[in-house]
This record gives C-alpha cells, structure tokens and sequence, in this order.
C-alpha cells in the first residue's frame, strides 16, 4: 500500500455540488479494482486532518488516470472542490477489498444499486462486469434532477433506471421501489449507500446473491484504529473493519 | 549508541519515536507501509482482560487540527494479543510497550501479570485516562488516591516497569503524577486525551454515537507541552511525551519541554510515513542546532532561560 | 423582538452575539472598524482594582488553530474604566458586561462595587479562571469552595446579576458550576483558556516571557462544547459560551449545546468585522434548518437524539 | 480601518529565504505614510490564525500596487511565500502612525538605519524624505551578502552603506559600527529592527533627533489585546501599544 502524490487534471462541477476529479500519476497503475477507495488528503498544511474516503468512480490505465466523484459537501470536499489543475493531491491507495467479480456466474444478470454518492463506484464496476460479459442494470437514485450526475454514461454501460426522491427524473421515491421487476431473474447484487439504504436493498433483495458497500466515518483508513467497525454475527471476533476488511461485504455478513 | 538513542526504564530505544497507543493498532497494519525496525519502539492498542466490542459508530469526527474519537478500548482481549498480536512483532527486534485498560483494579492487575509476563513485552503502559468508556478508568485517572492505589497494585504484579499514562483533564497534574511516583511508578505518559465533543449545527446532534470523545492532534499540543513541562520539574520520572506531535520540530519541542522519548498518535492517519519521516528527519535538526545527542534535548527548557525574539 | 433576540438576566440582547472579555479592548478600535450598536452586547477586558501593567512580552504566541496568551491582566483600573472607558460605549446602546478581576477577595468585592454601580454596566462576569497571572483569580476558579464563597460575597455587593467565568483547567466542570450556583451566581461564562505554552525547539526556550499563557481559538472549541453540554444539564443557570467560535456555525453548535449566548474572542484578531459577519449570516442559518427563533436553539442536543451520519 | 482583499501581482525570492510580494487593489490608495504597517493574513481555511504585521516597503499610487518584503522564516511566512500572481491576500490597514517626516527641518540630513528585516520600511521613507529635499544616507546590515537585498534601490535615493555580519559585503560588523562618521553632522535618526539593534542605535545617537520603530508579536494588531506593549516614562499610562501608538516612536519615549 502506498502515498501518492497525483496530479489534478481537471476538477469541475458536473451536477449541484458534484464534482468530478481526473487525477494523474504513477499510483494510478494499482487502481485495478472497483469498489477500492482512495483516503485523499483536503489540503496541506491545514486544520483539515482527516483524510476523506472516496471511491474509485473510473480508471484509465492508458492515460494514468484515476476519476473521483464527490459531493462537495462539509469543509473537506469543498476544500478539495478549490484545487485546480495541476495541483497535487495526496492519497493513499487503493484502499479496501474491492467487489468480487469472480464469484459471479456468466450466465448470471447484475444488478447494481446506488443512491447519492453511493453511485460512483458502480460506474467502474459495471465497465468491468460488462467487459466480463455480464449484462447488467443500473437503478440509480438521486434526490431530484439537479443532483443527478453520470446517466448517460451509465446508459452505455447497461440498462439504467433513476429514481428521484421529487420525481423530477425518472421514477418518483428511492431505490427500492424500482427493484420489483428487476429482482424477478435473480440478478446478482451489488450495492452502494447510506447504511439505511442498503439495509432496504438487503430486505427487498430477500436472500439474493450480493455485495454491499458500507460507509462510515474513518480515521486511519487502513486497518489500525477501529474507528469503522461494523458488527457481524459470521465471524469470530464479531466485527469487521469496513475500511480494511471492506468496505464491500458479502449481503447479509454484516449487521446493519 | 547512535545519536538519537534514548534509554528510559525497560525501554532502549535506537531513537526516540513510537507510535502512540490505539493509533497503531497491533502493528500489522502499518508494518504493510514500511519496516517497523526502523522505529523506536511501539505502543500496541489497549488491552482488556476479555475482548470488548467498544462503542457504536460512528466513533471519530475532526476538529480544527485535531479530532475527537470515541472508540471506548475495543480489542481482542489480553489473550489473543498475547498468543496472536504480539508474535508478528518479535521480528522487528523493537521495544513494545503494552497498554492496559480495565474497570476495575482487579482486571488492571490481571491483564499486567498477564502482559507483563510475555517475554515480548518491554514495559507496560497503565491507561487511566480513557475518557471513553464509563468503565475505562478515567475515575482512577482523576482521582491522586485511587490512582496511586491502583498504581502500587499493578508494580506488585508487573513484571516490567510500569508507566502511568497521565489524563490532562484534571485540576491539578503535578499532583497527580508525584502520587504516582511515590505509588512507584518507573515512568509517566503523557497526555492522554482532552474530552471534547463536536455537535451538527444543523441538528444539534453530536457526531459522535457515544456523545463525547477524547480530543487528539496537533490542536492539544500547547496543553501536552505545558504540562510536561510542569510535571518533569516536579517528578524524577522518565515522561514518554505525546499530544499532537507531527513533526521532528514538535519532537525536539516536546523533549525539550521535559519529555524522554515522544509518542505520535493522531499524525500516523495523517500520513501513514510520518514516524519514519521524522526519525529520518531529527538528525538534521539537531545539526542544524548544533546538538550531538538527542539525549540532551530532555528538560532544555527548564535548564536555560534567554529571552526570545531577539534571537532574528 | 427579533428572531435573533435572547433574554439573559441584566442582558436583553437583540443577538446573542458578544465580544469576549480581553479581546476586544474596552471597545474603541473595533468601534473605528463598525458600528457597535449591531451587536448583541459587549464584554469589557478584566477590571482590576488599581492599573496593572501585565506580564512582559512576548505575550501572545500562535499554535495550531488556537494562539497563547499571557497578557496578565493589564488594565488601567476600575475608577479609570468607569470614568474614562465606559462612557464612550454609551451611545451605542448594547448592553455591557463587565469583567472582573482581582488578587484578594477584597479586591474582586471592591472592584464589583464600584463597577456594578455605573448605570452603564448591564451585568458584571467573575473572572476566576485567568491562568496568566499568579494572583489572578485562578485558584479561586479550581477550588470549588473558594469559588462559591466569592461568588457569594460578590452578589452580596454587586447592583447587577453576577455571571461566574469558569476555568475548564479542572477535573470537574459540573462540580465547579453547581458550587456557584447554590452560591447564588445569575448566569455563568464558560470557558477561559486552557492552559497552554509553546517553545522555540530550536532554543528550548518559552515563546511567551511568562513561559505559559492560555489557549484560545478553534483548537479549544470541543473542550467547550463538551463542557457547556455537560454543564447544561446539570445546572439551571443561562451559560454565555464561548471558546473557539468563528462562525455564524459554531454559535449555532454552541447554543444547540446549551448556551443562550455566545461570545466571540480570538475569532476578532483573525476577521475584525467577525461579529457583524455572523450576526448577519444567522438568520439564513436559522432558515435553512427552518428554525424561526435563535433562542430556541439553547440545549437542542440534549432535547432530541437521532443517529448522524444519516442525514445524508 | 478597513480589511482590504489585495490581488497578488507578484511573490519572487530576491534574496536568501526574502520575498519581494507585490499587491494591487483599491485599497493601496490609503498607503501613504512611511513606517505603517499591514496586518496579513498568510492563508485562508488555514491553522495559522494569526496575521503577520509586515511594513509597508513602498507603493506605487498610480498602479494601485503596495510592495512588502518579507523573510519566509516561521510557517506563517512560508505559507505567504507560496502565494501565486492573481491569488488574493487579506490585509488589514494601513495601520500604526508613521514616521514624523514634519518635524525635520529641511537644512537637516537624515540617517536611515536599519537591520535585516527592518530594512524595508525605509524604503519608502527614503524615497519620502527625498522628495522633501532632505539629503538621505543609509546604513543597512544584513548577515552576509547572500542576505542583502535592494542595496542598489537604496544606492539610487542617497549615500548607502551597507554592514555585514561576515564581512562579506561592505563594512564587517553590526550598523553601529558604522555610525561613527555619519552622526557628525547631527542628523535626525530613523532607525527599524530588532529591540537590541534600537537599544544600540539609541545609545550611539547620543541625544540626536530621531525615530525608531518598534516589533512585537501582536494579536489584534489594532490596540485592543494588549498583547503588544512596550513600557514608557513619559506617558502617565507607563505603556504604549506598539500596534496603535507605534510602530514609530521618538527616540527615547520607551524603555527599550
Ligand atoms: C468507502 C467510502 C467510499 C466513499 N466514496 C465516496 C465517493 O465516491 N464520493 C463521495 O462524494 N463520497 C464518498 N464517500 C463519503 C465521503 O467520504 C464523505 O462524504 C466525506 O468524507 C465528507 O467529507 P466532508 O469534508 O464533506 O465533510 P466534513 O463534515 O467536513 O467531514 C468531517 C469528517 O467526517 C467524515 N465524514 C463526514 N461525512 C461522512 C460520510 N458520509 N461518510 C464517511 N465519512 C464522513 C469525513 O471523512 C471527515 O473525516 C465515501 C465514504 C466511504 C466510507
Ligand atoms: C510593525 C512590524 C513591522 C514588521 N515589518 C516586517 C517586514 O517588513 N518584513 C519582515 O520580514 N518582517 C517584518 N516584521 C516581522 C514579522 O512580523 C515577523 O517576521 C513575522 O510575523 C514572523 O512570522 P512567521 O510566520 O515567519 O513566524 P512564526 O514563528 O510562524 O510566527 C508565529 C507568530 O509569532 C509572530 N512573530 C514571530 N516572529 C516575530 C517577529 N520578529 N516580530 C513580530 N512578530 C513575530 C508572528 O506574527 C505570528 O503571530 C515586522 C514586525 C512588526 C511588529
Ligand atoms: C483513535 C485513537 C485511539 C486511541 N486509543 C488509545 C488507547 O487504547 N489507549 C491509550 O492509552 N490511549 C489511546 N489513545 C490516545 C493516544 O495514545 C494519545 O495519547 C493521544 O491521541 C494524544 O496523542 P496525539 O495527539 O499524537 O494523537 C487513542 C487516540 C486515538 C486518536
Ligand atoms: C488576548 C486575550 C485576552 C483575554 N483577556 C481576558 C480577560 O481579561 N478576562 C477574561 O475573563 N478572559 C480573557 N480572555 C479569555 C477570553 O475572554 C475567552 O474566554 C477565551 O479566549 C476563549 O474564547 P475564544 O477562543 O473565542 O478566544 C482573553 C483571551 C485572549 C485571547
Ligand atoms: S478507519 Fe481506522 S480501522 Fe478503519
Ligand atoms: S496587537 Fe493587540 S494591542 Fe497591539
């Protein structure tokens, strides 16, 4: 595992406080797995010592480049929100287990499911399932329109269906209420969300195949203070770390 | 003996950085990011005598140059260490201290007859200042007699020195660690967390799940320095600082201040490298000042006294 | 009556906002940047009984987030403030809180007679807790019994209610605060400083000539939230908060913790215009969490208890 | 008093660790007094709270550009040296009363002393006091020569002799050692830097007229903290703020 200083490429607001960072260097060559995160630093030599969690949304190995999606949202994001190009931004990554991809059977449909800022990470996710020959459908949820972001990127990928919260795109409510049609083949699921949100995906999937991404407030991000545990009743120990042993669970290991 | 050696009661240290406990975990994970021999010893996570869970998330939340964490001492319990933390470590060939939790005085004794009895343990840390857990000993932590109390009870059992790690949230911190000295404590530690609490001005909830948290980082700095200070003029004690320190600047700072060796916490998230930065970095320092040996940057503070800013 | 408006014995404030004690003079410079008569009140620096000079300088030195101070209470006296600082604050109409301070307890009761009687003191604030002078009310402000019998002696002379300003440099801030309001104190003002100190590593030598000094800025606010909260809950006195604010956000964090007003110290050395700012941004604060009253804010966190975290 | 957002024009290295920082903006237009100062904020969103006060060098009225020099020693400066052409810095004043330029009578010379970062100040009170008539000569130390900077900017307004520590330009040795020969003709004296080289000046002065500067680490920088006093017998009060009754005072009204 490793620190990386990548150069910023571009940095725009691609939907109501959405941005869209393309980051260039060297470390983007290990960026091989969806669902991996990246523990990027805000700003230096600043009051902002946290480092924030944020999934690896795209990978270009050709041009060693690694595209974050982020809301700009409380000081940390907004700070990252003001770097421009070729500025360097400090990450450490990719952090975390990724979603298994091998699991999934050929002949198998997938389902991916996001809301918010869950959505990211499907993006390269659904690339990578798609090039394994998975067909695949999306079920994207946002609060209304203008938060909406990556549709018609996600529309090349496969299937997409969005959900607004005000119905002011695609079906009117949350994720769940689209999933009735397309849970009846049996896809297998992978999810990304606030922890009430998957704990809906997990009961509307009722005893699917599936991962999950969990989310919490980290301080190391690599294993070693115990700030992200999650109970789990299928291990001895009785918690996992979502950041090291995660941030993807097999549906249904952890508690949620 | 190399410049940046320090010796101090069970721990010889090529120099004078360790991580802090509970900021390191049992080692494993930093030892992915660069060779632990390089260090100067290690402090490992709390140990309580039966695994504990610790508090609901979420557990961390920032501050101004610093954060606030309420992880409330969860660990495998001393055993497991014992038997499934500790052996990874033997191959760096660095001192480990090893600190110790508990609820009541009975379980600070076992776990250090315990502990202290694992050949790989150098010395033992007694934690009662974790601000976080009900039972997690701040009460023996603010309180002279209980702590001295329990302070002789854990030397009877211990089979290494044992250093007292000293809470910053009393009235009075000279009083606290003369009784710890007299109780026979071989070193202090020093300082654990302040208690702090941030709330969602939006909701007026707090962050985090168990309310209030123990605040750490650079933000508590002028705190921990102040009361090394204080305390390493009235007490005979080896004091392993620690409070915000994140660079061989605050190294030098905080033993010139009156610590012995320097432990860094909250920095290690900040940048996983940040130790073995700062031990590449302290000889340069002290080139730079004109000073041989680390050793003799301990209590500078209190041996001289010239009058600053005339010093552009 | 504003939707801003707060209601505090011997202060009606059209905002809670109010500049700290010490930061803000007797209030002419800042009156060269604004007009006072926008704010909720003001705080005077300390009054002693004769003029002091205060410590040498260095006097203030900067730390992470926060700075250091040991200015040591220099003031010209209580006659000369009544006479010569007082009455330029007149004819901005705010209320006025005078802080007081002193070396003896003859001194503090001396000092609050004289100043409580100007019929322009709204409200007077005991400085117990000042940590940069030896005799300056410290030890009255970590001693429970010292604090309640001078609070007592002070209400006996004072014309106007007495707020205590308590130290948070002790092990227990609940106790400290119910043991002055059996006393009888009207309200209380937390926190002072934390005590803190700083060193050059190059030297070892203490930046500030008075070697330690206290700790104010955004380093120090969740020692303050966290103290307020506790305090809160457990006496029935209106708390004045302060520590570390800056923002129309952190008032809003403060109240929700359980202030009914909040003074703004260090926060004027970094933005001169800090108050007028956030007086202005909290009514778009209050609408964006649909709140219509700010008074309604005062101890939300302990009303309510959701999860966080959530809420996204 | 006002808190101006000044424009970066440009921030380059002139000498060892000395920054030459150019800022334009409307608020320049009130600079007009030799020996004031501005109150600088190094970063925004940073930990460093507290401003810098820095003199003011010099200052172009008809380009709105006010000039400081500062050394990049401690952190807060550092972070200032950082600062790129077109980024805004925040400043508070012109704040401090100035030098006296009335009071000296036109047949006198001026002796303008001044060490390390004290030099800058009398820039612009040597190009002021020039255009009065008054004949001007210099006396500036520095460390050493990698140290020295606008010697010839100086050279250009009147006689400039230049101290160094090493010897390694102009006399060897500390700016008294210099004053010898240039008291003769009883100039009025304007000197700025550290307390010690004051206290040093003022004793070679022997009686003459004459100005010094004061530093101190300040807080509010306005006269409100207390935090920058310096003690006086000739004022009933026994203090002055250097901040707001300073920087300048006649030589002799404070104990240095
Ligand atoms: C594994 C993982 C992947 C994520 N991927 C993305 C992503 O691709 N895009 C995206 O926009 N967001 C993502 N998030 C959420 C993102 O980390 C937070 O929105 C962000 O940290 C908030 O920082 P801030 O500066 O806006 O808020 P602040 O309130 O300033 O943050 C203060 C502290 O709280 C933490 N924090 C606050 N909110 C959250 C949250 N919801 N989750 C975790 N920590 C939080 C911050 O990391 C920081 O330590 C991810 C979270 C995790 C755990
Ligand atoms: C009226 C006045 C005019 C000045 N003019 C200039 C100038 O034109 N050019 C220049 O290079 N310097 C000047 N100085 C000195 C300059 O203010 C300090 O060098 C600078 O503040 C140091 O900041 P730092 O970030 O490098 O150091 P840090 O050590 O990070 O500073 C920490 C704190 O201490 C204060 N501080 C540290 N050293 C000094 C000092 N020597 N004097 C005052 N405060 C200090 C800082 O302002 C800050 O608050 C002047 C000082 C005063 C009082
Ligand atoms: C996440 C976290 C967990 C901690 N756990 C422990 C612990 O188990 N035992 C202990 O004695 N101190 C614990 N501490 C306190 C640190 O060891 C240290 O005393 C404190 O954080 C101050 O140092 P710092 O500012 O360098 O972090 C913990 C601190 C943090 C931030
Ligand atoms: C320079 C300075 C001077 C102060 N002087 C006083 C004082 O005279 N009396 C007092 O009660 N508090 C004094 N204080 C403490 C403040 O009033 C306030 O309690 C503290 O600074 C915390 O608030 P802040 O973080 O907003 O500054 C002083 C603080 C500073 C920074
Ligand atoms: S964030 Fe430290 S263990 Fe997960
Ligand atoms: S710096 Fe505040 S009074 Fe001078």
């Amino acid at each position: 595992m490793r620190k990386h200083l990548l150069k910023v490429t571009s940095n725009r607001e691609i939907a109501r406080n959405i941005y869209e960072m393309k980051l260039t260097g060297p470390g983007v060559g290990s960026m091989t797995t969806p669902g991996q995160f990246l523990h990027v630093s805000v700003g230096n030599q600043s009051s902002k010592l946290l480092r924030r969690p944020l999934s690896i949304c795209d990978v270009d190995h050709d041009q060693e480049e690694v595209t974050l999606l982020y809301r700009a949202q409380g000081e940390g994001t907004k700070q990252l929100s003001q770097k421009q190009a070729r500025e360097l931004v400090d990450v450490l990554g990719p952090l975390g287990n990724g979603f298994d991809m091998d699991a999934i059977a050929v002949n198998k449909r997938a389902l991916l499911i996001g809301g918010g800022i869950g959505v990211p990470p499907l993006y390269y996710l659904g690339k990578h399932l798609k090039k394994k020959g998975i067909e695949v459908t999306f079920i994207l949820g946002y609060q209304s329109v203008e938060d909406s972001f990556y549709v018609e990127k996600f529309q090349a990928i496969g299937e997409t269906i969005v959900t607004t919260v005000d119905g002011s795109l695609g079906i009117k409510g949350f994720v769940t209420d689209a999933m009735g049609a397309c849970v009846e083949d049996e896809p297998v699921i992978y999810s990304v969300g606030p922890a009430v949100m998957l704990k809906a995906v997990e009961d509307r999937a009722g005893g699917l195949d599936g991962y999950l991404s969990l989310e919490e407030r980290m301080g190391c991000g690599i294993g070693a203070c115990f700030a992200c545990v999650c109970p789990t009743e299928t291990r001895k120990s009785g918690y996992v770390k979502i950041c090291s042993d995660g941030p993807v669970f097999k549906m249904g290991e952890v508690v949620l | 003996m190399s410049r940046l050696s320090v010796s101090l009661p069970g721990l010889n240290m090529k120099n004078p950085i360790l991580p802090a406990s509970g900021c390191f975990g049992f080692g494993k994970e930093y030892a992915k990011w660069y060779d632990l021999s390089v260090l100067g010893g290690v402090t490992i996570k709390a140990a309580t005598l039966e695994g504990r869970f610790g508090n609901p998330t979420p557990r961390v939340a920032e501050t101004e140059s610093g954060m606030l964490n309420a992880i409330g001492l969860q660990n495998p319990g001393v055993r497991n260490i014992i038997e499934n933390e500790l052996p990874a470590l033997e191959k760096y060939n660095i001192p480990i201290l090893a600190n110790i939790a508990g609820s009541t005085e009975e379980e600070y004794i076992e776990v250090t007859r315990q502990i202290s009895a694992s050949p790989l343990v150098s010395a033992v840390e007694l934690n009662i200042s974790c601000p976080n857990v009900k039972e997690g000993g701040i009460h023996f932590g603010t309180d002279y007699k209980s702590a001295a109390d329990l302070t002789r009870k854990v030397k009877d059992v211990s089979k290494k020195p044992v250093y007292v790690k000293l809470s910053p949230n009393v009235s009075n911190i000279v009083e606290m660690a003369q009784a710890v000295e007299e109780a026979g404590a071989d070193g202090l530690s020093m300082i654990n967390t302040l208690v702090g609490m941030k709330l969602d001005w939006r909701t007026g909830n707090p962050i985090l799940a168990n309310k209030t948290g123990g605040l750490s980082g650079p933000a508590i700095k002028p705190v921990a320095i102040r009361m090394i200070y204080e305390v390493s003029q009235k007490v005979s004690l080896p004091i392993i600082g620690m409070g915000g320190v994140s660079t061989a600047e605050d190294v030098l700072e905080m033993m010139s201040a009156g610590a012995s060796a320097v432990a860094v916490g909250t920095a290690n998230f900040v940048n996983p490298y940040v130790c073995p930065e700062i031990i590449e970095k302290l000889p340069e320092l002290l080139d730079e000042i004109g000073m041989e040996n680390i050793s003799e940057m301990t209590g500078r503070s209190t041996k001289q006294w010239k009058t600053p800013l005339s010093s552009r």
